[in-house]
């Protein structure tokens, strides 16, 4: 197996689902020629050709649009939205199209799209470069949302996601773009959609987490185990939507107290429903209130203020504690 | 160098050949079968009465709101009437007669404005998109559906529906944009019937015509009388055939009216004259156009007599289906089928909570 | 006092903050001439004239963005989109820029908007015409989030929301423009954003709710109270964000137990954010699981279908007394 | 009648004044005062430094990515020069150069780039937006404003600035067609610099220029080189005259150049030769402005050297002053300051948490 970092690993499945299937087809602003500016299609355009890695017009509502309309006429489009911060130009496309073809045909069309987005914060960006707004699209019916947490699960995932007969929204944390490497099979991989996943098992507490967070999730529950002998049960949900809650719901059954974390907002953020489904499956397991570690409900500062506005280690140790000592 | 025009390859020009009056542009006369023609006539005035009766129905609250269609009958029939079976057809909201002309069936028509999901439904075989409600925002599917046909190599086309209204939305102009860009096989029909509900056409652009919105992205537009099934089966079959043979997509503005009102939800009175829309009842399309087929011996009186007694029948049939599918008690729960192509578990969930709630409902009315 | 349906009070908000006010403006599809579709800005062009009561092109992007730049210049536009289903247009202006230009420009500018909108089912109507998406606007940093339940606090509400600094979406739950009429009174009334309301006491059990859920939730509290012998305290979000949860967490440490009620979508919904706030206030204080009555998470049927996937009366008070046996 | 074509109201025009290799068109030469045609070289001068010196501040880590101007010069600073004070001006994210024009501290753009929210800050008394990063979105504010500055009856005007990838958004068409509609006095200025990020102007539209899609709405539109600040300068004080007396907007383009990076973070060779570059770096706006006024007596090489002298002092500065500033410990908490106007209960809990948080670190590094 080759070490490879993130970027490598998801140009890696979008290179073997061309390979495999004439139908998938990228779009975007930059992907061609450029190889994406963040290089996650380098060279596809020099294997594949013009024909299916198509550079579009500066144009987010046209590339989701037409990406529909490819949909639609039996495609697999994989478009990229060039960050996550300018996805909401094809919201509109998205929730009216997108989400409903499926039901508006009654099952006659489907839209078997993936649209690749780089989303978080952590790298000292520009303005709109930071961002963490998953629930919007885990809010709409239709559309499912993914997050993936390193290489080789963002390998795995997007596969899943180029073959699934429904759209995806797939976040990519740009953090993790080049932050670790990992050991990604040559050979297909591929993991089911809408399965969060036992990272580390332990008595104490759970975290649920996934994308960029896992990172200091891991660290602070390191952190734990050697400071102060606390065992965390840690979750990464991978899939945001729909969100299978089952094994969230067996973990915290048995540890009886959960932290979650994401960069996203705190209020109204994937976080709230997470606590909204242990109360409704594990309340009478709980021992503590649920802690949120989360982005704080303002617009994302420029990096001089990054470090106090992201959850780190730090804010999730402490997060931990508080909701043990209680 | 200094200060010089720069000359662009389109010009943009206004087509008609069968006027209000019956007169008729010999030498721009298209040569059109007459089995076409004939059933041109038979779906306009198909149309002109499901309209009436849908209204009829509308206003019994047999159905709930629908947008009327009455004097866009040639506009919609002429564009479409130049398609193929295998081509794609991407409607707007007001576009029922040419969904008909491809082959729905007029009960999911009625089905569906009587609130049932069902009449959504588009049959295996015609490959055309169900109707799309958010203004603006069908044209880019056709441009998608377009370049998949250029993908796979095709001579297929695509031919997308829209209102005046609708050239305001920046979608437009990104799908025109795109058409042109990859010189997608794509056939944009604007029906600019000059109102946008209370909004006329002369407030929605600064526009002389709409056609000429084709220059901002390099394509040939032109305008032509929408009320003339002649010439908008001239301007189309022009269109189609560009885009058919790799030459890249047109814009047509059918230049027509909207003689009812915008949906049934609507009151034309509040923001237009009665004289306006008198002015617009000389330009019916039907009139000129069965005029023209009587003078060319394929009608006559009787046998438009005959006509309106068998689309009577046919559409009274069309209600009759839909009626008796809307008698038959729904499953509501078919409401979880086609989120997605499988339910997951936590829709599973949901789905036995309505369940649950839906048989508790039952056992309360029983004990009522 | 004048009994008045909510257009009217709507209608009468605006109408009164124009007189006194020479910067609201009123801008949309159809506001002009027409009245608006449901009539709620009807007649205000004839007062008003056509420099005030804006009849644009058909471009909801168009509406906010040039909206936008009115407040940033100094006025106080109050623009309408037709219906919430098409919101989504706007979503790129509304988050980049309303949401944003206070901190983009460090407070020399700041987006005094308001986006009326007409949201919520149960009218048997087309489409994209029912559905209730309010938590997109509550999770997104800068903007508030408003939906009356009656003509007098929708009266109150609108003239707060025009004389907001801050960019407001106001939900306007259509299936209440005419469903009641309410004493409204001529003179000058507002009410603070920001502070849920206390509609009824009761000592059994809270429902938390807001919009034209609030009929169903007093009915159902009606047959609690007269079948059940349940009593309870029932409280009107009004504000959904930024949302002050300290009422909420009085009430349910009262009475320990709280049913929360919306017509959206449940996952990642509106009622997840109270679940998660009143675990972590009130934790220690609730004897049983919060439960959520809401939409599911599917596209809105169209309206023969409507009842079935719509809370009523019989499902709040199902969920009631599940709350109260555990 | 019949097919005819439609004369529309204006035709695109191409204008050059004073080209590549020196050449002056003297009877297009624009009446501009000696100050001001001094000031237009001095600031092109300086931008290019200043260019230069963040693109060294940025490789050293000292800032972070932005986006470089070279070769825009004179199509920025020659539009800016026809405002008032009082105008308007909204600029995209690449026009720092026509903000310092309006008075923006050169620390403030350090500041930004530098990750400081501070640097977004905009005067009092300079009518500009802050940068727009989202592509296109823009100019509708500038349309919004420009309506405000009628409905006040003022003769202000706004002027925007975007690029040729921009022109592709929806927005943009939505932005140029309320300005048709409603007349507003808004002035449209296109910097065409050949590239978005990677993808040519060629792939962003089939349309043969830029200026046409005035045309869409209604509007006057005009392709002008924009390496020539005096044809930037005389077309925009055309448009600015024509806005400031109630006729309207109108589109410029700007034929110019991106000489340098996209931002700091890209790297061109991927996409586009050498020889593009050397070509477009014999039409460099500033050497043939400055042969200009040397044969006009306004410079001589060694008023240029005190010139350069004089610039590299002012942007060192800057930069000291930025630098200083960012070397202070900032207030982290500064973040919860404008998101409203005031901080909400749930805010104010956000920002004690936030604040406990931070104390608490102190506290742990002073153990470590
Ligand atoms: C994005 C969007 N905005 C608003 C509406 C509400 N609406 C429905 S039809 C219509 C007018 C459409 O005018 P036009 O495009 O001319 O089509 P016509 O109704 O005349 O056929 C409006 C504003 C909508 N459906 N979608
Ligand atoms: C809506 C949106 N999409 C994508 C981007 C990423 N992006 C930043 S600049 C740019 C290219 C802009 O090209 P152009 O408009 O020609 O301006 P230029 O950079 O040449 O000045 C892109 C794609 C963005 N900022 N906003
Ligand atoms: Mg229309
Ligand atoms: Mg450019």
């Amino acid at each position: 197996m080759t070490k490879m970092t993130m970027v490598e690993a998801l140009n890696l499945a979008m290179r073997q689902e061309m390979e495999k299937d004439d139908r998938v087809i990228i779009l975007g602003e930059d992907v061609g020629v450029d190889g994406g500016v963040f290089r996650v299609t380098d060279s596809l355009i020099s294997t594949f050709g013009e024909q299916r890695v198509v550079d579009t017009p500066l144009a987010e509502s046209g590339i989701i649009g037409t990406s529909i309309g490819m949909a639609v006429y039996g495609l697999r489009p994989v478009c990229e939205i060039q960050f996550s911060g300018f996805s909401y130009y094809i919201f509109h496309q998205l929730e009216a199209h997108a989400a409903r073809l499926r039901h508006r045909s009654q099952g006659r069309f489907h839209v078997p799209l993936v649209v690749r987005t780089p989303c978080g914060g952590g790298v000292r960006a520009l303005e709109h470069h930071s961002e963490s707004r998953e629930a919007y699209y885990a809010h709409t019916p239709g559309v499912k949302m993914v997050i993936p947490s390193g290489p080789r699960n963002a390998r795995a995932l997007l596969v899943s996601a180029i073959r699934d007969p429904d759209p995806v929204v797939f976040f990519e944390p740009k953090a993790l773009y080049r932050a670790f490497r990992e050991e990604v099979p040559e050979e297909e991989e591929s993991m089911p959609l809408g399965q969060p996943q036992l990272v580390r098992e332990g008595d104490d507490v759970t975290i649920i987490s996934y994308g960029a967070m896992m990172v200091p999730v891991l660290e602070a529950a390191d952190s734990l185990k050697e400071k102060d002998g606390i065992v965390a049960e840690i979750i990464d949900l991978l899939t945001i939507s729909p969100l299978d809650d089952t094994l969230i719901a067996s973990s915290v059954q048995k540890t009886g107290r959960a932290v979650v974390v994401h960069e996203a907002p705190r209020s109204f953020g994937p976080g709230a429903e997470l606590v909204a489904r242990l109360v409704e499956k594990s309340f009478y397991y709980l021992e503590a209130p649920v802690k949120r570690v989360t982005g704080y409900d303002i617009v994302y500062p420029l990096f001089a203020r990054e470090k106090a506005y992201m959850p780190d280690t730090g804010k999730i140790v402490q997060a931990v504690k508080e909701t043990l000592e209680v | 160098m200094p200060r010089s025009e720069i000359e662009l390859p389109y010009r943009i020009e206004y087509l008609s050949i069968l006027d209000e009056n019956g007169n008729l542009d010999k030498e721009l006369e298209p040569d059109i079968p007459d089995d076409i023609l004939v059933k041109l006539h038979r779906e306009m005035l198909s149309g002109r009465r499901f309209d009436e009766r849908m209204l009829n129905l509308q206003r019994q609250g047999r159905i709930g709101t629908f947008p009327p269609i009455k004097g866009q009958e040639a506009s919609q029939l002429g564009a479409v009437a130049t398609l193929k079976n295998s081509d794609w057809m991407v409607p707007a909201f007001r576009e029922a007669l040419a969904e008909f002309w491809r082959g729905k069936p007029r009960e999911n028509f009625i089905l569906f404005y009587g609130g049932y999901d069902e009449g959504g439904a588009v049959e295996e075989g015609r490959n055309d998109l169900p109707v799309a409600i958010p203004v603006g925002s069908q044209m880019l599917h056709a441009v998608g559906i377009g370049m998949g046909i250029q993908y796979r190599r095709k001579d297929d086309v695509v031919m997308t529906f829209f209102g005046d209204g609708a050239t305001s939305e920046g979608d437009f102009h990104e799908a025109l944009n795109f058409a042109g860009v990859f010189q997608a096989p794509v056939i944009f029909i604007c029906q600019n019937n000059q109102w946008a509900i209370s909004v006329p056409r002369s407030r929605q652009t600064h526009a002389k015509t709409l056609a000429q919105k084709a220059l901002a992205h390099g394509l040939p537009g032109i305008q032509v009388d929408g009320n003339d099934v002649l010439a908008v089966y001239a301007a189309a079959r022009e269109a189609v055939e560009r885009a058919r043979t790799g030459k890249g997509p047109t814009l047509i503005e059918c230049f027509t009216y909207r003689m009812s009102l915008h949906t049934t939800a609507d009151d034309p009175k509040k923001y237009r004259s009665e004289d306006e829309v008198k002015e617009w009842e000389k330009r019916d399309p039907i009139p000129r156009f069965q005029a023209y087929l009587t003078q060319k011996g394929l009608l006559t009186d009787e046998v438009v007599e005959q006509l309106e007694a068998d689309i009577a029948q046919e559409i009274q049939g069309a209600i009759d289906r839909a009626e008796k599918l809307m008698a038959r008690e729904v499953d509501p729960l078919d409401m979880f089928n086609h989120t997605f192509a499988e339910l997951p578990p936590s829709l599973i969930l949901q789905r036995q909570e309505a369940e649950l709630d839906l048989s508790l409902r039952k056992e309360e009315d029983r004990h009522d």
